[in-house]
């Protein structure tokens, strides 16, 4: 299979659905003849012309809601957000239009809406740009939310998202754009509400989502190497919907869980997961769930500091060895 | 202003107009009117949570805007939403239900007085958020343009809404994209409590904000259907012919308090103001008037329409009272399409987390 | 003591303050000629002038901004939402520039700051209009989340929340407005962080915040009354910072949880308190922990089926019962 | 064009500067750039992490600007920051500091170059989210109205940044409320790689929006010192006096990418429009040439001036580089005041969950 990296799984996703269906459309800031901030859309515009591939003002309230707006008529918009910090000037155009508008209605709408882009630190552009809303986003029933650890899942749920009928949030990392995986030239769709289990083990799940995965990949083989456990990594990929199955048939065999993001813990992702495994796997839980958050405060600048700031796989390990 | 407004009866709009249709608008203003009149005893009696926005003279503004839509024109508006649902072809009793809250609203309940829509009608809503729909009606503009679809997108809004800044951002896109949207300022001089003098800076016009975007924008008298049918029509034409927007301001005023719970009603305003509008202001009645003058109405047949349009707002709201409520189970349904209506496989995950 | 209502404590703490410093200013949409959307600012203009008690337009990114820019110059503003759910029209100016600033200025700036307003459903007016964001806001380091469930604690909280020099974030529930407690003539003040035990029990630990705690007391008196089971009642209070230590001192007692909030399920507040307390009272738990949340979609207007998806105390009854 | 300029020269606010006072606008713009050039070495040499917005060509806008400050006004800006924060009088090394994510950085390496800060110089940052600082300016400038300070905030964005809502809503407050801000708009004819044409509709300017606020506008070429002083100075008075908000348009130009790392720089525009710019509207370059031209300078002692701004950004660099990083422990400080200055009791309940 060829190696790919993860921008380059994004960019062939999106080129597959443009091709498949005209209704399909790239908006963003820089996505055309920028070729994307990030470069997840380059040579799209080329190749499909400026139908298909809009750049946008700096107004995503604006063209968010617009891309709501196209979408209740039956367009299939793929917004970008140069950075999913910047949801929060458009927030009440996420949570309000595209997460209710179906339900003020009755059921009478739909809003097959993808919106995606970065969401994550780590790449020392300070507090503002480093957010990772997928726990705010995941909270609001009528929204989904879907974030791809490698260019595999990658490019299997952007395709799922694009042809969802509902509006999916799609959290893409900007440290793993770069990074190269394994895909399958032919043609493959990840559905949502599918958690993968990316390395079996027996003593302990680390549960992760995003670039955590591979953290805890890395963890994991340190607890191999190094302390002869066994651990299990399962990637949840889709936020919500969420595969609780999977979770729950890891924790019960392993009986550990140490739950790992990126993101800031007060009421993150895990705190939900916590929540969940200890209510349905209370009995079989032989230690008390571990989270392992980004260090609680403003993404710091300082670039030596932001990487420890983040999860690290020793500290992924430490909180292992806690109650293994 | 006698001449002008004669002027307007014979735009080219106006002249085409049948005295079938001029009557039609009479009887659509008594409806909304005599609707929210029932409404508002219902609310009174306890038969409705949360808001009631009354349009209550307002009406000629829906009434003589919707009245030019054509089979590919769509509309969105905010949450004072009766009277562009009724104008655009909702019945009463969908309406009146979803006030209720109950399964047979137009939304089954969940959305409210402020949410009516009828997407079959290309009517988008009812929006509760100030200015929350103007990105909405540049979206709706915007895959019509796309498609190839040669209609426009009316987007309403409140003269206290221009300062929510998306709608600068959807002006801003509008321009830029050359969308054929027609942003309809409905101007009634306040937001909720506020004068427009206290919320907003300007010169002479709201609308002539869109200047900074490089849009036309015209102002209308809400009170005179014939002004706002012209004007609204060139507009149409721009946004059909040219793919341009526009920003219309039209003047009007609203009777009651900002919703019907509005307790300062009568403190940010004085009676005399609220009375003065009444009087020689009303589009109902001046249209009415209009109508017998033109020689189209008698005044007898005026007070049919006006008894049926009390007829059906009271079989209205008898259906609505009669109407079952959403069930329990109705609760969690139509929050996520694929669960609703699963294409093929079962929805995979867990899609709610009670 | 006085019997007064929630309203009042609010309208009386404000005043207090306004009296005091003179940097304290009250800004908001129709908190000044109209009184108040719900007459919390109630006489407040006629009491004190324009020049303390300031009309905004309906821009609530601008004048939240407005105000984080004049608190960095020594102001105290106190903001008024006419509803918590606006918030997400200013959620940047809240999260970054109030959030953000003091850190990305490495300490150089103080905040004083308190946006206050309602914060719930359950008065039919529709999924837009019924957010509670206090999960949000308390995820962000450098915000705190305050959400008082009676006069006493609101008049308290509020007092405390507008002499802090951080940016808090005060949710109040227009259907306390108009309901009594007693609250003393006397000044007095509740420091944030101190959560307070409403009801001592022995079998199980009700937890809440806002008008969940009433729904609670109520459980509890059904639960005595009924089923002569012995519930503590632990509210919040504040929810950043957050008192760990009475949470975990009333669970190490009962060795049984409830969380109840009218909040979404995923990722709401007990999610996070769910995750703290299995981790930090492991071995004290008998039963997993219930929790209790909103049913799991947008508000839904329709007035009896809104009441039922909202935590009632029979389903707080119910949840106790599985464990007890 | 040269007649006007000689206005400019002659309006008070210029006739009342001393040769000192022009020699040192020169040697400030010296230092921005030798400062920025340095801080390009530096991030090329792998020395600092995410963007650097360099200021290049723009220099004369700050310098200009800010000259003016009285010691009751304030300054707030976007990312692309540094030649303001050399302009209201910091250092190189707490900047450049800044720059490596140092301790000793003006903002203990917690903000990075998006995020300078001076408060004891009024100078309220850097910010990063576009447009965000507009409502910032628009409450400073509240809070010196409410104590009664005579001052005035300057507020700069650039020319994509007039697309964000907020700061319409800013506009619309300034004037509403009247309040002394001055909306300085560096307009470089690029937002990222989009173009004036590609981002904003408008008709002369993007200043002109203001007219829909009632709020007076200017524009100003940003090649000239004198005029953006004159009309800077205008504003300021407006803004002291009527406590009446301004924006004004400053037309410039920036030589680099958007970012350090704007792999796109040369694409978006042809290497012919910058080298045209360099060549015949460097800012520094005139504004050198005018001083030799007025007799106030030799070309050797702006040869001595270059080399004292080199000399002092080799000297940042080194300060920057020996500088100790933060510690872990810091991540967890200056997020609440109440944890880092705890006022009598100690703090109460966890501020942080890890
Ligand atoms: C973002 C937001 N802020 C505040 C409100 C509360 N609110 C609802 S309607 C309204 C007044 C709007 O006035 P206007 O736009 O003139 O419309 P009108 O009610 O006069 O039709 C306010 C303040 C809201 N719904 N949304
Ligand atoms: C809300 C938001 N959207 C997008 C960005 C990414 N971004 C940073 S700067 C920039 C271009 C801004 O251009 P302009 O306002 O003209 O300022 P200039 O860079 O030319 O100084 C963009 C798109 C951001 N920081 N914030
Ligand atoms: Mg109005
Ligand atoms: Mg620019």
């Amino acid at each position: 299979m060829p190696l790919i990296t993860y921008r380059k799984a994004l960019n062939d996703a999106l080129a597959e659905e443009i091709t498949r269906d005209e209704n399909v459309v790239i908006l963003g800031e820089e996505v055309a003849e920028y070729n994307g901030a990030y470069k997840v859309t380059e040579g799209l515009l080329a190749r499909f012309g400026p139908k298909r591939i809009v750049d946008t003002p700096i107004s995503e309230a604006g063209f968010v809601g617009m891309a709501v707006g196209a979408s209740m008529l039956g367009l299939r918009p793929v917004v970008e957000l140069m950075f999913w910090s910047f949801a929060f000037v458009a927030f009440d155009q996420i949570v309000n239009n595209a997460g209710c508008v179906r339900y003020m209605s009755g059921g009478q709408i739909r809003c097959p809406l993808v919106i995606r882009g970065p969401a994550n630190g780590g790449t020392n552009v300070g507090a503002t740009h480093s957010h990772t809303p997928e726990n705010f986003l995941a909270n609001v029933p009528g929204l989904k939310v879907v974030a791809p650890a490698t260019a595999y899942d990658a490019k299997g749920l952007l395709k799922a998202a694009i042809r969802d009928n509902d509006p999916v949030m799609f959290m893409e990392n900007t440290l793993l754009y770069g990074e190269k995986w394994e895909v399958p030239e032919e043609e493959y769709i990840i559905p949502l509400g599918v958690a993968d289990v990316k390395r079996e083990g027996s003593a302990v799940s680390l549960i992760a989502h995003g670039r955590a995965v591979l953290t805890c990949l890395q963890a994991a083989d340190i607890l191999q190497a190094e302390h002869g456990i066994s651990a299990e990594v399962v990637d949840l990929r889709s936020i919500r919907p969420l595969d609780e199955e999977t979770l729950l048939r890891s924790v019960r065999k392993t009986h550990r869980a140490v739950l790992v993001e990126e993101n800031k813990p007060f009421c993150g992702v895990d705190a939900q997961i916590a929540a969940l495994l200890q209510e349905k796997a209370f009995d079989d839980l032989d230690a008390p769930i571990q989270r392992l958050s980004a260090l609680d405060a403003p993404a710091i600048y300082s670039p030596p500091l932001e990487k420890i700031q983040l999860p690290t796989a020793p500290r992924v390990v430490q909180k292992a060895l806690a109650i293994c | 202003m006698e001449a002008e407004s004669r002027t307007f009866a014979d735009a080219e709009v106006n002249r085409s107009l049948t005295p079938e249709d001029k009557i039609r608008f009479l009887r659509d203003m008594y409806r909304i009117r005599r609707f929210e009149q029932t409404a508002l005893k219902a609310y009174n009696a306890g038969k409705m949570g949360g808001f009631l926005h009354l349009y209550t003279g307002q009406e000629a503004v829906a009434v003589a805007t919707l009245s030019l839509l054509g089979p590919h024109d769509h509309i969105v508006t905010a949450y004072r939403d009766h009277g562009h649902a009724l104008a655009v072809g909702m019945g009463m009793n969908e309406c009146m239900a979803e006030f209720f809250g109950k399964a047979t609203g137009c939304s089954k309940g969940k959305g409210g007085s402020m949410h009516l829509f009828a997407v079959e009608k290309r009517y988008w809503g009812g929006h509760g958020i100030v200015a929350g729909q103007t990105p909405l009606g540049l979206g709706i503009a915007y895959a019509l343009k796309y498609k190839g679809i040669p209609g426009c997108c009316l987007c309403f809004l409140g003269d206290g809404a221009v300062n929510q800044g998306v709608y600068h951002e959807s002006l801003n896109l509008a321009s830029l994209f050359s969308l054929p949207v027609i942003y309809i300022i409905e101007n009634n001089g306040y937001s909720m409590g506020t004068s427009l003098a206290r919320s907003s800076a300007f010169r002479q016009l709201l609308a002539q904000r869109a200047e900074g975007y490089n849009i036309c924008w015209d102002q209308a008298s809400g009170e005179n259907i014939y002004e706002v049918r012209a004007k609204t029509q060139a507009a149409m034409e721009r946004a059909r012919e040219e793919s341009r927007p526009t920003v219309l301001e039209i003047a009007t005023y609203r009777y009651y308090g900002h919703s019907v719970a509005d307790a300062n009603a009568r403190k940010y305003r004085t009676p005399e103001e609220i009375e003065h509008y009444k009087t020689y202001h009303d589009p109902l009645l001046l249209w009415q008037k209009r109508l017998v003058d033109e020689g189209l109405l008698t005044g007898e047949q005026a007070e049919a329409i006006d008894l049926g349009a009390r007829a059906e707002a009271d079989a209205a709201m008898k259906f609505a009272d009669e109407s079952p409520f959403p069930t329990e189970a109705d609760i969690c349904a139509d929050v996520y399409s694929e669960v609703d209506e699963p294409a093929g496989d079962a929805p995979r995950g867990t899609h709610f987390f009670n």
